[in-house]
């Protein structure tokens, strides 16, 4: 079967990577909020941040690396906003996460269309470029899945090794795990919450930034209105899916990515059949069924959504 | 250092003046962003005054931006209640509208005070039963209702688009993915003839002070109530949960259906695929705004109706961006949440002592 | 309003008002030939951009009530609405992106008639393809862009009966990396031609070393040694017909339509001479002459396309 | 004898006033601590102890007064306020009311958590597991260190908190009720730890209600009463009765057992199973008479909540039927409460009370639906009022009034919210879960009497405790549940505590008892 070809084909997972590339971020984002106990429904603005921000300073003569390292300086400004709403202030998280999404993509707009009022053609730079790297390039199938890829996409995958490391193998992470479950434990520990909370907010929405600026500095070179496209919401299901867990995180950025590439692929071949909205939908509708399956198992930080004050009743 | 302490008496005045005085603060803060696109400050307040004020037409304008947000907002407050997020008024306002249309763009012709019962109820179905998806696979599967009601908003939309592409499609419009218009008497009339304002906007009025009475004043507002402040003391005490999350989730969603009937029967006559510029989530901000209040609810519709279309008026009259509105609409949320703490808690500066050296354990 | 501007009110005030932002290809073109009306001091000009439909009768009104002579948008989700404003400010003139005809009085409209240069990239597409295989990826499946790939198709059987096209819809009309991704899929199942009707498409082309055909704005400089050719919408005609009609106070509604057409200079065919031979251009010029005097008319179809199989 | 050798306190704490609000949580207190004793906190519910206990550690900033430790050069030296980071290397450590560990963390990941620098690239597992080990064997606390807290049983739990302040060198040690939530057995070994502590020079202060653990394991007694210090004297020197009144302000009447005269069968368990794991239940025969109390001894854990669950209508038998009056009971909290059984649950903040609900809101929750307090699906509020004004009154309910949210009461005054909701309703059956548990002399007084009257008045009274104490002085008749079995009932008079306490702990008593 053709199906089965495609599946087969090095490009086929090398596009499933790509996508999956700005999700691993995002979802690895979101996962560190929410293990220290704080829901972060700003990514969709924090996406347009990073990838606003980081193309402007790209644009405007940093270096590529200058750019990453600013539109991650950005997420991390949001989330320390965010931070500040819903740790001491204890507000709502879900309202100011998404009063964050609005600021944010407000912001952005707001702030490239007064810098750049008259363009018709959105301004390119010169954006990450697909590693080559002698021999392993050149390998059958991994070659061309895995090296056809940016920097960005090496920097997410160290990223996950990087946040599953901090949070299972050390007393950071340790810290975070705990405030997510039982803030009050931190406290009598001698840690304090309001520090690790509003630091796991600023940290995981810094590699949200990340998210948005691979879409603006890797996967494409200029910056769009409305690019985002709710990328963002996607990685707020796969937590929950990746029961917040970096590995599965990965996992389920990758599966999305792979449906994502199938689903576009699927399109070309029967589109004339179907509506293009069915296969636009699918990846939606399986992240629901995934979501059900493992809803039951899935064990939450306790304190998600929970405030926490000082010796509060 | 600076503490919070939780405030135990709050006067009335105080907890009045203060979402004005965050207004003010919200306005004093977007001078930065005029001044930053070249604009005059003073003058955009004036601006911003008039465009939401500053006639009758806007004044009309304001409360037709405001009706749905009515609706959303009190959607979601009434599911926030129950502690049941729905983050999917927007979808559901989708298949209301799209039920209005199925109903009322001809399939069935009556007169208006037949026709216009039956679109409300049709939304109010819709708009029920789609958000009795995530609510089903909450209390039997246990799955995430906030991620799945805002997966649904994707998933509602693309439906929305596959139908006004397809058996929905207007074939009087050269084409265009949108919906035959609803017959007259399937519209909701407007109050003032050039205006725009409508109907809707007393449906939601009506609906504000149904949901209030029920909340404040019913059995089942008082289970939902007890339901979403703990669940497991309300299910010891016989209160039968399941079934009240699911009229929670019915009632919210029929009301999120609404605002889409609102939206096509009184506003703009058919559905596109773009009728709400986001109203399901702003309805999120608009009920949190208001305390999950119903009252409150059209209180804070009704104002950040008024700051959108003030500054929205404003870029036009200054020649700023037209993001501005946005912008300054999320700055005066972020300003009203903030103030919230004034009236939960007292704010203290604390000079840090300086402690002297205290000794580990003794030898 | 300093009393020195009311004097020098020579120049037309005209507003515009897009649904999307003016990146955005189509109002792009709009917004370039207002501002160079502007520019060379016939009008002033304003805009709003990203306005929600909701709010697009507001800003209708606005503008209306604000004393502009001449109103340009796209009236295409808000037909209904923008018919009543119009009828409503009787003075003032409404030139609007519509698929409807003209309303008495004032209410003119206009559309990107492209098909024919369309029709011609089609040609060099169709001859260009080695695989036979072609790749049409766009944003939504509105007439706008239907009927332009519907004439890029018939253009492209004009030069290889035998072709074959994916279409793909991304659902968006921002996303560069989906468009791309997309791009990248139908050269991964054997396109060597793509129709770049969004931002994206020819990035992926450039990056495989195929060819793209561009569409409403030309990027040939952008994609060197990429894009074959690009039918180019040019408002100029059509926005600089509607301001000399309303400084001459004989502004009709009229259909405008005409004025995107080849023979009023509403479009053209740009071409990479360096990658399209002689003797396929040279069929194209001819096809192109017998459009410009109309012996051959290329036909206009509205409805979604649909990948053949 | 306490080492004194400096002359200095190891703590003292001074002049420590706390307002919340219009209320006084503490006035002025002083008090010493001193190496080497062990002091019993003692006080009614709400008396403001775990107040103190909290400005001392810091989660509390005191409106007046100061916090002093003594510094190892001797004198005596301001604590940093609000600070636990300060307590802690001060050298106290606190195990509180409601434990404060992250359950998705093993126990010694809750032990180390804190203790290194939160920026160090790895923790080392080895190096505390050595240290930890040694705590163990030293102090007999003996906790699986590698199984997540969430999989701990609560005596587990509770010794992992003593641990963390032990892994720390706290030379301070607070509990806070420590073992309102402990079988007997875990008591008795965790004040045999405490003395095995302070022997070794730490100071420790502990909170209790239960007089027993006062008398039998404290040097000194302080007493607060309002905020108040009113009384501080060494153990030698009280009387149970005394401290009772002294706390309460009033003497206290300790309910008498009197005989009931149980009539015909009511409720009757056949052969019932349900649940699973741990808190399975098997086979379960029983039959409760109207006019009688059943005490159910046991150590929690053992399949209680789920026999709880099956009477409240939460769970169904897997096996067996449950019958009232003959007919089978409805798997349905709101059918249970209809057919007459007024249930007391085990944790009453957690499935007693709605927190946020106002006071007259709970006390009409289980009965919201009838006619009295609704009509065409509208509340009646005159009607809600009335009843919660009489409730207030009749139970005693300490409260601003039937607005007031009751999550700021007290647990004893929550208890009351709970009695009086469900045994006005005039039961045939009350299921009573750990009725006094973590409750002051006088409200459990209050409980006891209230559970009474209800058998009085005729009806079957099903009453699930750990404290043998409270079993003996109410039930007519006592059976044991363990692991999930429960044996045939047996009259009081012809049982003694050890004999229970030991069937508690699985040894059969069949031989010495066959009735
Ligand atoms: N954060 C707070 N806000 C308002 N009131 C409080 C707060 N903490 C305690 N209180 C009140 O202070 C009083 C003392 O409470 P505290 O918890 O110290 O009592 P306690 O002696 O420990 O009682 P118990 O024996 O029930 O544990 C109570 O009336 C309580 O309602
Ligand atoms: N204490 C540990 N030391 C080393 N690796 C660990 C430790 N705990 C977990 N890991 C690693 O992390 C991954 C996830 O572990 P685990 O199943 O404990 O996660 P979890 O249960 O979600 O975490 P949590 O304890 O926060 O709930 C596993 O692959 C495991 O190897
Ligand atoms: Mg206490
Ligand atoms: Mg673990």
């Amino acid at each position: 079967m053709e199906y089965i070809d495609i599946l087969l084909s090095a490009n086929f997972w090398a596009a499933a990577i790509r996508i999956a590339t700005p999700l691993i971020f995002g979802v690895l984002g979101a996962l560190v909020c929410e293990r220290a106990g704080v829901l972060n429904l700003g990514i969709e603005g924090i996406f347009v941040v990073g990838a606003m921000c980081g193309w402007m300073a790209v644009w405007l003569g940093a270096g590529l690396w200058g750019g990453i390292l600013i539109a991650a300086l950005a997420g991390a400004f949001f989330g320390l906003l965010h931070g500040i709403l819903t740790v001491p202030l204890g507000l709502s998280q879900h309202v100011s996460g998404l009063g964050i999404t609005m600021f944010a993509t407000s912001v952005s707009y707001f702030t490239y269309r007064t810098a750049l009022p008259k363009v018709s053609s959105p301004p390119r730079i010169e954006a990450f470029q697909p590693l080559d790297i002698p021999v392993l390039s050149d390998l059958p199938f991994i070659g061309p899945a895995l090296f056809q890829q940016t920097s960005m996409t090496f920097l997410a995958l160290a990223m996950v090794l990087l946040v599953s490391y901090v949070l299972y193998r050390t007393p950071l992470g340790l810290a975070i795990r705990a405030v997510g479950d039982n803030p009050s434990a931190v406290e009598a520990q001698g840690l304090s919450v309001f520090a690790l909370r509003i630091g796991a907010i600023m940290a995981g929405s810094a590699l949200m930034a990340l998210g948005g600026a691979f879409l603006t500095m890797s996967a494409f070179d200029a910056f769009f209105f409305g690019m985002i496209n709710g990328r963002g919401w996607i990685c707020i299901a796969l937590v929950v899916f990746a029961s917040w867990r970096p590995g599965k995180a990965l996992l389920g950025a990758l599966l999305f990515g792979a449906f994502d590439a199938f689903q576009i692929r699927l399109q070309n071949e029967v589109g004339a059949v179907i509506p293009s909205q069915v296969f636009l939908m699918i990846p939606y509708l399986l992240s629901i069924i995934a979501l059900v399956l493992v809803a039951r198992k899935a064990d939450y930080p306790r304190a998600l959504l929970q405030p926490y004050f000082r010796g509060q009743r | 250092m600076i503490r919070f302490e939780p405030r135990s008496n709050v006067s009335s005045l105080f907890a009045f003046a203060l979402p004005i005085i965050a207004g003010i603060t919200a306005l004093v803060l977007a001078a930065i962003p005029i001044a930053a696109a070249g604009g005059e400050v003073f003058a955009a307040y004036g601006h911003i005054f008039k465009g939401a004020f500053g006639s009758k037409f806007a004044l009309s304008e304001l409360l037709a931006r405001a009706t749905p947000l009515i609706f959303t907002g009190l959607a979601v407050s009434v599911a926030f209640r129950a502690k049941l997020w729905n983050i999917g008024a927007e979808g559901q306002l989708y298949v209301g509208a799209l039920a209005a249309v199925a109903i009322g763009s001809g399939a069935i012709s009556a007169p208006s005070y037949i026709m216009i019962p039956l679109i409300i109820l049709a939304g109010m179905i819709a708009g029920g039963t789609l958000m009795l998806v995530p609510t089903l696979l909450k209390t039997k599967l246990g799955a995430d209702e906030v991620v799945t009601t805002l997966l649904l908003n994707f998933v509602v939309l693309l439906f929305v688009q596959m139908m006004l592409e397809g058996p929905m499609k207007d074939p009087m419009g050269m084409g265009w993915p949108q919906s035959e218009p609803m017959t007259s008497a399937a519209t909701l009339p407007k109050m003032f003839a050039r205006m725009r304002i409508h109907w809707g906007l007393v449906i939601a009025l009506v609906s504000a002070l149904i949901i209030y009475i029920m909340m404040k004043r019913s059995v089942w507002g008082f289970e939902i109530r007890a339901t979403g402040e703990n669940v497991s003391a309300a299910k010891h005490a016989g209160i039968p949960v399941t079934s009240t999350f699911i009229k929670v989730g019915l009632i919210s969603g029929a009301l999120a259906g609404l605002a889409g009937v609102s939206e096509v029967a009184g506003l703009k006559g058919y559905l596109t695929a773009d009728i709400s510029p986001g109203f399901g989530y702003t309805g999120v901000v608009v009920a949190m705004l208001a305390g999950l209040s119903p009252v409150g609810v059209v209180v804070a519709a009704v104002f950040i109706a008024a700051v959108f279309v003030g500054a929205d008026s404003m870029s036009r009259a200054m020649g700023v961006s037209s993001y501005i509105a946005d912008l300054v609409v999320a700055m005066s949320l972020i300003c009203v949440l903030v103030s919230s703490l004034f009236v939960c808690f007292k704010i203290r500066f604390v000079r840090p002592k300086k402690t002297p050296l205290v000794a580990k354990g003794e030898a | 309003y300093s009393p020195a501007k009311v004097l020098a009110a020579e120049p037309l005030k005209v507003a515009a008002i897009y649904t999307v932002p003016v990146e955005q290809q189509w109002v792009g073109r709009i917004h370039q030939a207002l501002n160079a009306a502007a520019e060379r001091g016939d009008i002033t000009y304003v805009y709003s951009e990203n306005t929600a439909n909701t709010d697009y009768e507001r800003v209708m009104r606005e503008y209306a009530e604000a004393g502009h002579q001449l109103i340009v948008g796209e009236a295409f989700a808000v037909e209904r609405a923008a018919r009543n404003v119009a009828a409503e400010y009787p003075e003032t003139a409404f030139l609007m992106g519509s698929s409807f005809p003209a309303a008495e009085p004032n209410f003119a409209v206009f559309d990107n008639f492209i098909h024919e240069p369309s029709y011609l990239s089609g040609m060099i597409a169709g001859a260009k393809s080695k695989s036979g295989k072609i790749g049409m990826i766009g944003g939504f499946a509105i007439p706008e862009v239907n009927r332009l790939m519907h004439a890029f198709m018939n253009g492209a059987k004009a030069t290889n009966p035998d072709v074959t096209f994916t279409v793909n819809f991304i659902n968006s009309w921002y996303d560069p990396p989906k468009a791309k991704e997309t791009a990248y899929a139908m050269i991964d199942a054997g396109a060597d031609v793509l129709y770049a009707e969004r931002f994206g498409v020819s990035d992926a082309a450039m990056e495989k070393g195929i060819f793209a055909i561009g569409n409403v704005i030309d990027t040939a400089a952008d994609y060197p040694n990429t894009i074959l050719a690009s039918a180019i919408w040019h408002m100029e005609p059509t926005v600089d017909t509607a301001i000399a009609a309303v400084k001459a106070n004989n502004f009709k509604a009229e259909d405008y339509g005409k004025y995107s057409f080849m023979g009023h200079g509403g479009g053209s065919l740009v071409v990479d001479e360096t990658l399209v031979d002689a003797d396929l251009l040279g069929k194209v010029k001819a096809v192109e002459a017998s459009i410009l005097d109309g012996s051959f008319i290329v036909e206009i179809n509205d409805e979604e396309p649909k990948s053949s199989n | 004898m306490p080492e004194t050798e400096s002359g200095h306190p190891l703590l003292s704490l001074q002049n420590i006033t706390k307002i919340f609000g219009d209320l006084v949580a503490n006035g002025n207190v002083n008090l010493d601590l001193h190496a080497g004793e062990i002091v019993a906190l003692l006080g009614e519910n709400g008396a403001g102890k775990t107040t103190l206990m909290n400005i001392l550690f810091g989660h509390y900033v005191a409106d007046q007064g100061r916090v002093m430790v003594r510094h190892a050069s001797g004198i005596l030296v301001d604590l940093e306020p609000g600070a636990p980071q300060a307590a802690l290397e001060a050298g106290i450590g606190m195990v509180h009311q409601h434990f404060t560990l992250a359950e998705n963390l093993t126990g010694l990941e809750n032990i180390v958590l804190g203790t290194e620098s939160l920026f160090a690239r790895r923790f080392s597992r080895s190096k505390a597991r050595a240290k930890l080990q040694e705590l163990m064997q030293s102090s007999g606390l003996e906790v699986d260190l590698d199984l997540r807290v969430s999989k701990l049983a609560v005596g587990e739990r509770q010794r992992v908190e003593i641990l963390k302040a032990l892994y720390r060198d706290a030379r301070i040690l607070v509990l806070d009720e420590p073992t309102a939530v402990l079988t007997p057995q875990e008591s008795d070994s965790l004040f045999k730890t405490l003395k095995l502590l302070a022997a070794k020079g730490m100071a420790i202060i502990f909170i209790s209600h239960k007089m027993a653990e006062v008398l039998g394991a404290s040097d000194r007694v302080a007493v607060l009463r309002g905020g108040k210090i009113v009384a501080d004297l060494p153990t030698s020197q009280c009387d149970r009765h005394q401290l009772a009144e002294v706390m309460v302000g009033h003497s206290v009447q300790s309910a008498k057992r009197k005989p009931g005269y149980p009539e015909d069968e009511t409720l009757v368990f056949a052969g019932v199973s349900a649940g699973e794991g741990r808190e399975q239940i098997e086979n379960v025969n029983l039959a409760l008479r109207k006019g009688e109390i059943i005490g159910l001894a046991g150590v929690s854990g053992n399949g209680q909540s789920t026999l709880a669950k099956v009477v409240s209508g939460l769970e169904e038998p897997t096996a067996g039927t449950v019958s009232l009056h003959g007919n089978p009971l409805k798997p349905n909290a709101a059918a249970v409460i209809r057919s007459g059984i007024a249930r007391i649950p085990e944790d009453r903040h957690h499935d007693g009370i709605v927190g946020a609900m106002s006071v007259e809101e709970n006390l009409v929750l289980e009965e919201i639906r009838k006619p009295a307090y609704q009509r065409f699906g509208l509340l009646r509020f005159n009607e809600i009022r009335k009843r919660a004004q009489e409730a207030i009154k009749a139970y005693d309910i300490r409260c601003s009034g039937p607005l007031a949210v009751s999550r700021l009461l007290s647990g004893g005054n929550i208890q009351k919210i709970v009695l009086a909701r469900t045994l006005d309703q005039q039961p045939d059956i009350v299921l009573a879960a750990q009725p006094s548990r973590g409750l002051d002399v006088g409200a459990t007084a209050d409980v006891h009497r209230r559970l009474q009257e209800a058998r009085d008045r005729g009806a079957g009274v099903l009453l699930i405790s750990e404290d043998l104490d409270e079993l003996f002085q109410l039930s007519d008749r006592i059976a044991v549940i363990h692991r999930g079995h429960i044996c045939e009932p047996m009259e009081t008079e012809k049982l003694d505590k050890k004999q229970v306490g030991l069937m508690m702990a699985g040894h059969s008593a069949k031989g010495e008892q066959a009735a």
